[in-house]
């Protein structure tokens, strides 16, 4: 019999160790969707808590202004559970970061990627790696030690509020949404710069026409991650922010967002109790917003490929 | 010999060295302290305070380990409900917490600690009616110059809600009632940094924070000072507790007689800013009955 | 001449923009070096902290850094290459592909707290691991999971399909390709992520504070077997990293020195993470010089 | 991973085509040893139909082109041949190989690809050393000892034309190579298993024409001792090295002959017209 034909029919080497490393990949990243299936079912579990077993109502919790969770609303015999405050806190702050960052974020990157290729990759993209990474407590402590006591000076009050949590957020989000949009402008296909100059373009019409037109997709998921990074902060806007569960009324009073309630109340109130399930109640809204920003960055990518 | 098998075989022999080094860890582990761990969890206020006296009380009882770690209150004192934890600490009587099925939880006052309001210096304020603490507080009234002072808004500062701090302040402080929404911070000393720092500004932190960076006001004419606590004059104040489930069992006993001690209450307790549990002229029940500590 | 002018107007916008982003972050940089660089010392690189005398060091908090971020290391990294290979290599394009993806971004984007407050109520309180190192790795490895798998993906996929069609063509399964090919290639830019990622885990606080716990008892380094509680390699002990360190201090410290200490510790967790960035540039285009010839 | 070159184009359009003629040279007739043979091979990319109809087979010892316009489906012919499309796209029918079907489930691919190897239209060398790219397959699935190691990457490199360039740089990176050294190392690199039969798809395409030269050299002295299918755009290079050739059109073998007959006197209209360079 012919030692080759055999050999073919014989489960060979490569195979078995195929299937092995195919089990094992197929188990860390089982593992990893347990994990996230896991804290999801958690998070859930103790958020939906508070419209099932305290039987709050969803439009009290989502449009309700008021946000005291141990006193009871003598009318409606509810606790004042509404969270708008601090949605309406947490939208803020990331917007407005948002819109801040990005003409930055966008005048870096084309200074780093068209305007100056050589000084951009040496000085540039070192400083911006280098605050992706940054603690966001040393972030914090910056806001309070800095930006605080500058906004008391400017604008009188007491200095925290939205705009500083703004800041804060803006420094923050700068770097990841630079790096993502140097990224994309790389990502632009030589020949359009080329084709765009030979036709006699100046550089910036050849900026402005041809690369950010075909970029903008991938510049809006930069931002938008920008935006799920910023939602999703606490420790250094909760340092800023003042911490006031009021509905926002001017851009430097005290407000707070839905990470920095969360974070300062949950060691304070007892598991299982009211108090706590709210707050878990927040948790899970991030979680949803996170989820939204997500299908919003997925939107843009699969419509950027379509072009 | 092939490269793939000499990777492997080095492999083999690391992992080898590393079991045989893991098993003789294991065999001359250190067998002579049965190792008790005692782990105290909750209040941020009192962490210090376990923290130190732990660490003193493992020096001197060796295989003893107290565990302490902070959480907050309401974390402490479910941890504790639940058994999940040998002591939970309390800034709040644990029938005063929601959610606290109180009757399981035997109390361990360990020391007393005075709330001061705490002022903007450029106020110029010293003295405080409990009616003008309450009106500031629930926002009746909304500047300073209605209280004779200058014309300047009041910035309210509160700790966190559910914070023992707080709740101790609006108990003794305001006479139960609840203070306004206002601007919230976690921490006494960031508290403090805003009030020296903001024209207006009140809030409050126990005696231990306070410094000439602010001003502590007389309420009723009564300063707030450790003396005062102890005679019962000045009436803005709360226990420290310590909750254990059920009768505690012989380690924790030793460690909560520790810090009963002399040693403890005069020397570690007033050095970290609180008032000795044995100084107290006077006891004062959950719902303010004073009686003389005799 | 409108386009030219155009042109020049645009360019100096530009310069001024990236100029100012530039002043910002070097500011930034200059100002926590500068506030913290003065009381960096031998003695506070390695000597315990006080909890309410000033003179305290972050050494043990240090030491708690790094063994952490080790134990994280070496949970996360095996699970991460593992998701990443069998995402970019395995996966075929589907529905349920596409939904893992998203979970495991959703996790990214999670605040951290929540991550911390899982691993309280599982590993410490469910597992009964208690406020121990083990917690807290398991938690970071939690937290640096998302990112990690999603960094290696990166890196696996910039490697061209090219190199595994060779490898098919010669008879290699995809896993031997994938680990004898791509990995290697792919080497350089896996090590720039995972030390980029470990700078995330050096600097996070708010998943470790429930579950690495916030104090730092003293440890024996004269004792290196794990099996004893004060062993720095022990994993049931509790470890109060850097990143925890600045946060209590800033919101409960109570040592005259705080500020000092606080600015200290930043300036030391920023200069960790500086070299973490430009080792990982180095490590990267060295290893990647290295396995390519030779 | 599609390849680009190939238009798709759905089933119907292949059918309201009017089938034209088709003239398939029958290896049955005369005394060939067959290496290879296919049988109703249909190569399906999702819906969409690639190869319909490419029942070809394959002489031992020859080279046998394959020609056609872009996205003909030559090159999904051969890709099929050594189950490269397994992931991508769904092969059904028989390929015939020492009396095995080897489109069949329970076959080995991967010792399979060891008897039947195949070198791409872009060189691709792995980032580690020449030495390294050519006894690595080897290493990973036996024990040699480094005698025999050097033996096997001496002799390949002397069959693929590259030894007297690279022989005293052998611990240097592959990527170092020029396109024309790197695409005859991946040659040598597919030599050093002892395939059967080599599977080349478009070798010489990225390549200058010196190199390219240098390629086809190479092959004609490989005749000796392997079975050779080749794609190629270059109907120059297909006369010049090729016993058979097959044309390919629109998912179809159209014609399939010796090559000399295929140049000269094609039987169907198509090949003339491609030939002539009417299309394509």
């Amino acid at each position: 019999m012919d030692s080759i034909t055999e050999k073919i029919k014989r489960q060979s080497e490569s195979t078995r160790k195929d299937r092995f490393g195919r089990t094992l990949s197929w188990t860390a990243l089982t593992f990893i969707v347990l994990v996230v299936a896991l804290i999801f079912a958690f998070v859930l579990s103790r958020g939906l808590n508070t419209f099932i077993a305290n039987k709050v109502s969803v439009t009290d919790f989502l449009f309700g202004t008021t946000w005291n969770p141990s006193v009871v609303n003598p009318k409606t015999h509810q606790p004042f559970v509404g969270a708008l405050p601090m949605i309406m806190g947490s939208f803020l702050v990331t917007f407005l970061s948002a819109i801040v960052a990005t003409p930055f974020a966008i005048g870096t990157a084309l200074f780093m990627t068209e305007i100056a290729k050589k000084r951009g990759a040496k000085i540039m993209q070192p400083i911006v790696e280098l605050l992706v990474g940054i603690p966001s407590v040393v972030y914090g402590f910056i806001g309070l030690t800095v930006i605080v006591p500058f906004m008391r000076g400017v604008v009188g009050g007491s200095g925290f509020g939205i705009l500083s949590g703004t800041i804060v957020l803006f420094v923050m989000i700068l770097p990841t949404v630079t790096s993502m949009t140097v990224d994309t402008l790389k990502s632009v296909p030589r020949h359009y710069r080329e084709s765009a100059l030979a036709i006699g373009a100046t550089r910036w019409q050849m900026i402005y026409k041809v690369i950010l037109r075909a970029a903008t997709p991938g510049i809006l998921t930069a931002v938008v991650f920008g935006m799920a990074r910023a939602f999703g902060e606490a420790l250094a806007v909760q340092m800023v922010i003042g911490n006031a569960a009021l509905m926002p009324t001017g851009l430097t009073t005290p407000a707070s967002t839905l990470t920095s309630v969360l974070t300062m109340g949950i060691g304070n109130t007892v598991m299982g109790s009211l108090q706590n399930n709210v707050l878990w109640t927040l948790a899970m809204i991030l979680l949803l917003m996170s989820l939204v920003f997500n299908l919003i960055i997925r939107m843009i990518g699969s419509k950027g490929e379509l072009k | 010999m092939p490269k793939m098998h000499r990777g492997r075989t080095i492999f083999a022999g690391i992992l080898v060295v590393l079991a045989l080094l893991i098993g003789t860890a294991y065999l001359t582990r250190d067998k002579t302290s049965s190792s008790v761990s005692i782990t105290a969890v909750g209040s941020t206020a009192l962490q210090p305070l376990v923290e130190a006296a732990g660490e003193d009380y493992a020096r001197d009882n060796a295989g003893v380990f107290v565990n302490v770690q902070g959480g907050g209150t309401g974390t402490g004192l479910s941890q504790v409900a639940q058994g999940a934890v040998d002591l939970g600490n309390s800034d709040l009587f644990a029938a005063e917490k929601k959610g606290i099925k109180a009757q399981d939880l035997v109390d361990h006052q360990v020391a007393v600690v005075g709330i001061t309001p705490i002022l903007n210096k450029g106020l110029n304020i010293h003295d405080l009616t409990s009616k003008q603490l309450q009106d500031i507080f629930t926002g009746k009234v909304t500047n300073w110059k209605e209280l004779n002072g200058p014309d300047q808004e009041i910035v309210v500062i509160n700790r966190a809600a559910g914070s023992g701090t707080r709740a101790a302040f609006e108990k003794w402080g305001l006479d139960g009632a609840k203070s306004l929404e206002a601007q919230e911070q976690d921490s006494s000393g960031m508290v403090r940094s805003i009030v020296s720092s903001t024209p207006g500004a009140i809030s409050y932190v126990a005696f231990a924070y306070g410094n000439s960076s602010v001003t502590s006001p007389a309420i009723n004419g009564v300063a707030a000072k450790d003396e005062n606590v102890k005679n019962g004059t000045y009436p803005i104040w709360s226990y420290e507790h310590i909750y254990t489930k059920g009768k505690p069992n012989q380690a924790v006993q030793g460690f909560l007689d520790y810090l009963m001690s002399h040693q403890v209450q005069s020397k570690l307790v007033p050095k970290l800013g609180y008032i000795s549990i044995h100084d107290m002229d006077i006891k004062r029940s959950m719902d303010g009955q004073i009686t003389a500590n005799s | 001449m409108n386009a030219k002018l155009a042109d020049k107007i645009a360019t100096t916008v530009i310069y001024v923009i990236a100029g100012m982003v530039a002043l910002v972050l070097f500011s930034m940089l200059g100002f926590i070096l500068v506030q913290g660089l003065p009381h960096l010392s031998w003695h506070f690189l390695t000597s315990p902290a006080l909890s309410f005398e000033a003179g305290g060091g972050i050494g043990i908090q240090l030491f708690n850094s790094f063994y952490l971020l080790v134990l994280a290391m070496v949970i996360s990294f095996p699970i991460a290459l593992g998701a990443a290979i069998y995402l970019n290599e395995y996966a075929k394009k589907s529905v349920w592909t596409n939904i893992i993806r998203t979970a495991i971004e959703i996790l990214s984007s999670l605040p951290s707290v929540v991550v911390g407050l899982f691993g309280f109520l599982l590993f410490v309180v469910q597992f009964k691991f208690g406020f121990s190192i083990l917690s807290g790795a398991i938690a970071l490895s939690i937290f640096n999971l998302p990112l990690l798998t999603r960094s290696i993906e990166t890196s696996l996929a910039q490697i061209p399909y090219l190199q595994r069609e060779a490898g098919a063509a010669l008879g290699l399964s995809r896993w031997e390709t994938v680990l004898h090919v791509v990995l290697p290639a792919a080497v350089p830019s896996i090590v720039t992520g995972v030390v980029l990622s470990a700078g995330r885990v050096f600097g996070e606080a708010a998943a470790l504070i429930f579950t690495a716990g916030q104090s730092a008892p003293a440890l024996n380094f004269m004792d290196w077997n794990p099996f004893n509680i004060s062993s720095p390699l022990s994993p049931m002990r509790p470890a109060e990293t850097l990143a925890v360190h600045i946060w209590k201090i800033n919101s409960e410290g109570i040592m005259p020195d705080l500020n000092l200490v606080s600015a200290g510790a930043s300036a030391v967790l920023i200069i960790v993470v500086l070299i973490f960035n430009f080792s990982a540039r180095k490590l990267g285009m060295k290893l990647f010089k290295k396995l390519t010839s030779s | 991973m599609t390849n680009p070159n190939i238009d798709l184009k759905p089933l119907s359009e292949f059918i309201v085509d009017e089938a034209p003629e088709r003239y398939i040279y029958d290896m049955n007739s005369g005394k060939h040893e067959v290496a290879i043979a296919t049988k109703g091979l249909q190569v399906r990319y999702g819906d969409k139909l690639a190869l319909s109809e490419g029942d070809l087979s394959f002489e031992r010892y020859k080279i046998t082109s394959l020609i056609g316009a872009s996205g003909s489906g030559k090159s999904t012919f051969l890709r099929s041949l050594n189950r490269m499309n397994d992931d991508v796209a769904t092969v059904s029918g028989k390929i015939m190989y020492r009396g095995l079907d080897i489109n069949s489930a329970d076959i080995d691919v991967y010792e399979m690809r060891r008897h039947i190897g195949m070198v791409f239209q872009r060189p691709n060398p792995f980032a580690k050393s020449i030495y390294d790219n050519i006894t690595f397959a080897l290493t990973q699935r036996g024990r040699y000892t480094k005698e025999q190691l050097d033996e096997i990457v001496e002799t390949s490199l002397k069959q693929a034309a590259l030894w007297d360039q690279v022989k005293d740089e052998l611990n240097k990176s592959a990527l170092a190579l020029s396109g024309g050294q790197a695409q005859r190392l991946v040659i040598a690199r597919a030599l050093a298993l002892k395939p059967d039969i080599l599977l080349l798809d478009e070798p010489s395409s990225a390549l200058d024409p010196i190199s390219s030269a240098q390629v086809e050299d190479t092959l004609l002295e490989l005749k000796k001792d392997y079975t050779i299918i080749i794609v190629t755009h270059n109907m120059q290079q297909a006369a010049r090295i090729s016993d058979y050739t097959a044309f390919f059109h629109m998912g179809r073998a159209i014609e399939y002959d010796l090559t000399r007959k295929i140049f000269t006197r094609p039987k169907v209209a198509l090949t003339n017209d491609y030939i002539s360079g009417n299309f394509g």
